[in-house]
């Protein structure tokens, strides 16, 4: 029963971490927007948390850049399971306007299984929400798999 | 036999364990609410505390390379029991603690070792950012110990007047007395003191204006920065036991003596009253603060909220 | 200093909090002259490949596959994923084939559900009345033709050759 | 039985000093002939001390003895005497298992040292010295002791003399030491100009009725000659310089064996040969020395760099915390100073060791430098966070309980008198033990924790030979802090009675016509209502029952915790990709292996950079209270002018602070 209730609240709170691959802030600013009063994504539980080690969900924005490729993986790396990565904006799926340029090594799918990608330049914050909602309903099942 | 059953009632179900640990719980996710009705927001369900203590305990742990690990594990669990025996030195209305002589310096220090769990905890991470979060951890420590003394000693001045060495250092003395001649809150000496009382209590927990230590934009979550899984949910319990045992104590001191006599009743006012000092100190402050810096912290303990504490100390003196 | 937020903390207390239903019902509606979800309609467009031609991000790509019958079945694909919303195809595109709508929900999991895409069929023009050699044949007898004409009178234009060439177009 | 047992403080102290002896005569040739003798003379001391605890702590008597059997004629001691009440057993115990301990450390310890006979002959005989001063009976013999004890600390501090700054701390410790062991040569010599004795039981007994302008006198110089001892105040930068350079184990010696002389001598004097507590001036004197010291040393400690030297101030700090309970005048004060005094030696010597430990193995004690230690010497670290805890005061350990009980003491000391010079001194004291907390957790991160060194990569864990006598100190921590109601009723009271009935200590050696003929107080047992004593078993059991609660729960939860692991590879990077994802090119691919190979273990498990390789960027040492320190720059900056590091400005200081107390105690005593 114990573990029934830690899969529910699985995705009841779900805490982001946000990386910034390269973004133009667009997103950025958009992610945050999320938790301002208008859009309050804590009435879900979300919550912008300050290190991988805590995170559930991680938001990555921006074309994959040459700089920031390996932080990013290192970053991906710290994150513990069970954890979904949401890809926010066009950039990191495909690297949208840059694509193709010498500085960027994306796109994201290279480095992770990205669950939920949220399309947009940029996106609105009711989608954001609707994508992250998606993905936290993803925990839960990952988590019920791993039980397994 | 009964003895041994009814401490085991005290130890883990009424005033102990689970009655504090949900206490806390309801606390935090009152206050969370609250946050969010004062910010034009929908916020959290109560229960949120819940869920994410649930949450962290389902995640994997993760134990970075350069921590040492009987301590990074260690901190967590040796923090909450500190706690949950600080909490059991905390009379809750009617007097049902395990009090003896001289608590009070008990509960202070205890609280201290509590903040101690947590630096040992975040310096066995060997991460950088628990380095710069421990620091402020300690120096938190630091700003609130003068004014939280102070307050100690001027509860215990004024409690403690009519004992043989007029001074008293033991929890069930100040509740006694204060059953004996009204609260300490009714006492004009104290309010400036109930006053510092309720500017230590965010900071003590480490709550939002006051939370440098776990500053998660600027220095990533700071002591906690390595912590991931149960251990990190235990650190959140923590906190919300924390909020519990802060806010009892503050009853316990200024507004103890309450007490109706009957054991339901008596819980169900300690409840009301812990919401009140929360919101009081915690949401109101949490809700329209701006996070401060380490050295203000310091300076704003050291001046403000120390005079306030000094003022109701001398002022008992004087009374006397 | 603080006390005018405290005030206002106060108030916002005890009044509606100004937070969007949204995931609770349907998703608000976008602003006036919002880019969002592109939409093609196929039936319009005449495959001139303007848009391809503007698209910084290439987000447009273009598959022909042709059919036994000489047809030609051509696919635009729009990937989300990399539009940036800049209507610079809509704004180019002559038949207005695309037009860029309000819909900002882009979300999903699979790459399928970010394309947008839009196939039709272009008819193979009509078969030619001659071949080439044929073509060739009258060629040459057109120009012994046309040089025992000049040899005989001035030059004027045959009509059928010229319908011809029409027909080849 | 009795008869022979009379015997044994001669007998301890002569133990050592033959053992110093016999050392530098025979210990020439072979190392474990050596280690030998100076084992069996400490034990021999340690045995016999303990020994002493029937008759004297059980059974309540003090034990005198005549050397040469000069017993006094005439009712004038003229012969050398050796006095053994609960007060200088109290201190001959801890003293000898600080030697004992300190002993053993060093037989490892010193092993990369040469010339070592002459530090096991100086370090015998310093221990030896130490002892006779606390039990001898002798005003005069004290001084000879102090002379002894003094220059044998000063060629020890100088040992390692090619260390910077070994001959120079050395120096200030023998310029200012020999400043305070003349004003206590003055002082003896003042108090024989008056009362023509030299017996402390006779002194005692003469000074209860006749008091005058030049026993005053002799008083602030005795006070001063026995504060320089306990390094007080103005005498404090001395030992700083002193425990920097000496090896772990004398720093060990200076700051649990030689300071608590110092305290000895202050408790003898002001509450057993003037019996002047109860005045008010006294206290305020001593308190104030007490307290100043506390916490000028306490935040100078939080300045330093290198590892003994914050030690060190520490120990002086602690040492303020004795004086300042001392100083009270109640027997609550004294009991918990007493009870301070005996955890300072443990705990401070544990953290002394513990510094040793990390020299021994490291070679360097700077705190900017250290770090990471904990995984390389995980053992050591506990040791030290034992000690660390100890000494910050935090249940359950021993120093909870002592300074308990001086707050106890100060704040209803205030509240009797309502006096709020006492509520001062008990806020400070408060405060003093969140500072001491705060810069042992700057220890901590930088020496056991944080990062390590890439300089420090192959430390090893010091030696089970040296880790042993650190757990004897360890365990004692525990111990005293656990049950601090029978150390309290064993040992505290004991002592505090005898210090208080000073009758006692007059009849045993002069006989109880003479303390009656000159109306010696007859104090009964100290009324010490020692609430201040708690009893932590009780919830010390409610801790390790939720401790083993949460366990459980733990244990319990955690099976389907490690079913977790093999899915892990889902959505690790660089794991097997889910089919729908955009394929890879097999060359970024490869570079992308070779990369992570590069990386040599799993990025998952080092800590969290912002994403950066982890490199070595150590957060401690100076830079680690910055938040702190910067609101208090005036002071610190004010602290290190005057913290000048020049022997004339020390000597200065300590002129000044004689001559002031000379002043006060003309006008007020």
């Amino acid at each position: 029963m114990l573990q029934n209730m830690i899969d529910s609240s699985m995705k009841k709170s779900p805490w982001i971490f946000h990386i910034n691959a390269g973004s133009c802030n667009g997103c950025d600013i958009e992610l945050v927007s999320v938790l301002t009063p208008r859009y309050d994504a804590e009435r879900y539980g979300f919550k912008l948390c300050g290190s991988p080690r805590q995170a559930d969900i991680v938001v990555v924005s921006g074309p994959v850049t040459m700089q920031s490729r390996e932080r990013l993986r290192r970053t991906l790396a710290q994150v513990p399971e069970p954890f979904c990565v949401v890809s926010l904006g066009s950039c990191p799926r495909s690297g949208n306007v840059f694509k193709g340029s010498y500085a960027i090594d994306g796109p994201l799918e290279k480095y992770v299984h990205v669950d939920v990608s949220v399309a947009g330049c940029t996106p609105k914050p009711e989608a954001i929400i609707a994508g992250l909602a998606q993905a936290a309903q993803l925990l839960e099942e990952k988590r019920k798999e791993a039980r397994k | 036999m009964t003895n041994v059953l009814l401490y085991a009632v005290h130890l883990f179900l009424f005033p102990g364990l689970l009655f504090i640990v949900v206490m806390g719980l309801l606390l935090a996710g009152i206050d969370r609410k609250l946050v969010a009705r004062m910010q034009n927001r929908v916020g959290a369900s109560i229960l949120q505390p819940w869920y994410d203590f649930l949450k962290c305990c389902g995640k994997e742990t993760i134990i970075p390379r350069h921590a040492r690990k009987g301590l990074f594990l260690g901190a967590p669990v040796a923090c909450f029991v500190i706690l949950i025996s600080a909490a059991l030195f905390i009379p809750v209305f009617g007097g049902l603690s395990m009090s003896f002589e001289g608590d009070v310096v008990v509960i202070l220090y205890l609280l201290t070792a509590a903040g101690v769990a947590i630096i040992v905890g975040s310096a066995a991470s060997g991460s950088p950012f628990a380095g710069v979060g421990l620091s402020r951890e300690m120096v938190a420590m630091i700003s609130y110990e003068l004014p939280f003394v102070l307050v100690l000693l001027a509860v215990g001045a004024l409690c403690g007047q009519d004992s043989a060495y007029g001074v008293t250092f033991s929890m069930d003395e100040i509740v006694r007395w204060q059953t004996e001649n009204g609260s300490s809150l009714l006492h004009p000496a104290m309010i400036p003191a109930a006053i510092a009382m309720l500017f230590v209590i965010p900071c003590e927990i480490g709550m939002h204006p006051f939370d440098i230590a776990e500053a998660e934009t600027e220095i990533s979550e700071g002591t906690l920065t390595e912590y991931s899984g149960a251990p990190l949910g235990v650190f959140k319990l923590c906190h919300c036991v924390k909020m519990y045992v802060m806010t009892a104590l503050f009853c316990a001191l200024f507004l103890g003596g309450l007490s109706t006599g009957i054991l339901l009743v008596d819980a169900l006012l300690e409840v009301v009253f812990c919401i009140i000092v929360t919101f009081l100190c915690m949401t109101v402050p949490h809700a329209i603060c701006a996070r401060f810096k380490v050295e203000q912290v310091f300076k704003f303990y050291w001046t403000f909220v120390s005079a306030l504490a000094l003022i109701s100390l001398l002022l008992v003196w004087i009374m006397r | 200093m603080i006390l005018p937020y405290l005030g206002q903390s106060f108030k916002n207390l005890f009044s509606k909090p100004v937070t969007e239903a949204f995931p609770a019902g349907d998703p608000p509606k976008a602003a006036e002259g919002y880019r969002g979800r592109l939409h093609y309609d196929p039936e319009l467009c005449i495959n001139c490949g303007m848009c391809m031609r503007v698209c910084a991000p290439q987000a447009i790509t273009r598959e022909i596959v042709p059919l036994e019958n000489g047809d030609q079945q051509i696919t635009f694909t729009y990937d989300m994923t990399s539009c940036t919303f800049c209507r610079m195809c809509s704004d180019f595109c002559t038949k207005k084939a695309i037009t860029l709508t309000d819909d900002y929900m882009i979300v999903g999991s699979a790459h399928e559900d970010f394309l947008v895409s839009g196939t039709f069929i272009k008819a193979a023009p009509p078969k030619p009345k001659f071949t080439p050699e044929q073509l060739e044949a009258m060629k040459k007898a057109a120009a012994a033709k046309k040089a025992a004409a000049a040899a005989a009178a001035d030059g004027e234009k045959k009509p059928e050759e010229k319908a011809e060439a029409k027909g080849e177009e | 039985m009795s008869e022979f047992i009379s015997n044994f403080p001669i007998l301890a102290i002569m133990s050592l000093f033959l053992g110093a002896f016999i050392t530098s005569l025979l210990g020439r040739k072979n190392a474990v002939v050596r280690n030998v003798i100076v084992f069996i003379s400490m034990a021999l001391a340690l045995i016999m001390m303990l020994a002493l605890i029937k008759p004297v702590f059980i059974e309540g008597k003090v034990i005198g003895y005549w050397l040469g059997n000069w017993a006094p004629v005439a009712d004038w001691a003229i012969g050398i005497g050796l006095e053994v009440d609960a007060l200088s057993l109290f201190f001959g115990l801890i003293i000898t298992v600080a030697v004992f301990v300190s002993g053993t450390y060093s037989f490892t310890y010193m092993s990369h040292d040469d010339s070592l006979v002459n530090y096991y002959t100086l370090f015998l005989m310093l221990s030896g010295s130490v002892l006779g001063l606390v039990l001898s009976g002798d005003l005069f013999n004290m001084f000879v002791m102090i002379e002894i004890m003094t220059f044998t600390a000063v060629a020890l501090t100088a040992f390692r003399n090619t260390y910077e700054g070994a001959l120079e701390g050395a120096l200030k410790y023998l310029v200012v030491g020999a400043l305070g062991s003349s004003s206590v040569l003055i002082g003896t010599a003042l108090i024989y100009s008056q009362l023509h004795t030299l017996n402390l039981a006779q002194i005692t007994a003469l000074l209860t009725n006749d008091q005058n302008i030049v026993t005053g006198i002799a008083f602030a110089f005795l006070f001063i000659g026995f504060g320089t001892k306990a390094f007080l105040f103005p005498f404090h930068p001395l030992a700083a310089d002193a425990h920097a350079v000496a090896p772990a184990s004398i720093s060990l010696m200076i700051s649990g064996v030689l300071t608590k002389c110092g305290v000895y001598g202050i408790i003898r004097l002001v509450y057993c040969l003037y019996q002047n507590i109860d005045r008010p001036f006294v206290q305020y004197l001593v308190t104030a020395f007490g307290a100043v010291s506390m916490f000028i040393c306490v935040t100078m400690a939080f300045n330093q760099h290198n590892f003994k030297r914050l030690l060190a101030f520490h120990s002086i700090s602690q040492v303020g915390y004795v004086i300042t309970a001392v100083g009270l005048g109640t027997s609550l004060g004294l009991a918990s100073g007493l009870y301070h005094a005996m955890n300072h030696t443990i705990f401070k010597g544990l953290l002394f060791l513990t510094a040793g430990a990390v020299q021994h193995m490291t070679g360097s004690l700077d705190l900017d430098e250290l770090g990471g230690l904990s995984k390389k010497m995980p053992r050591t670290c506990i040791l030290f966070l034992i000690g660390a805890a100890s000494i910050s005061g935090l249940p359950p350990f021993n120093g909870f309980g002592s300074k308990w009980m001086i707050y106890q003491a100060a704040f209803e000391k205030s509240s009797q008198t309502g006096n709020v010079f006492f509520l001062v001194v008990c806020v400070t004291a408060l405060i003093t033990s969140v500072l001491t907390l705060a810069s042992f957790v700057k220890v901590a991160q930088s020496v056991f924790f944080g990062q390590l060194n890439p300089k420090f990569e192959n430390t090893k864990e010091v030696p089970l030979a040296m880790r042993i006598p650190m757990w004897i100190l360890a365990i004692l921590c525990i111990v005293t802090g656990i049950f601090p109601g029978s150390v309290a009723n064993k040992l505290l009271m004991p002592a505090v009675n005898a210090a208080t009935n000073t009758r006692a200590y007059v009849s045993a050696m002069m006989g109880e016509a003479y303390a009656a003929a000159h109306q010696v107080v007859h104090a009964g047992a100290a009324d010490v209502q020692l609430i201040g004593v708690y009893s932590p078993m009780s919830w010390m059991l409610l801790l390790l029952s939720i401790t083993s609660a949460v366990c459980l729960v733990a244990v319990l939860g955690s099976p389907e915790k490690k079913k977790l692991e093999p899915v892990v590879g889902a959505n690790v990077p660089n794991g097997p990709m889910t089919p729908g994802s955009i394929p890879v090119t097999s060359q970024s691919r490869e570079a992308d292996e070779r990369e992570l190979i590069t990386d040599d273990l799993d990025p998952k498990y080092e800590s969290f950079f912002s994403g950066e390789h982890a490199e070595y960027s150590q957060v401690g040492g100076s830079d680690l209270f910055w938040g702190f320190k910067k609101n208090w720059r005036h002071y610190f900056s004010f602290m290190h002018e005057w913290h000048s590091g020049i022997l004339n400005d020390y000597a200065l200081y300590g002129a000044c602070s004689l001559a002031l107390t000379l002043l006060l105690c003309v006008l007020f005593l």
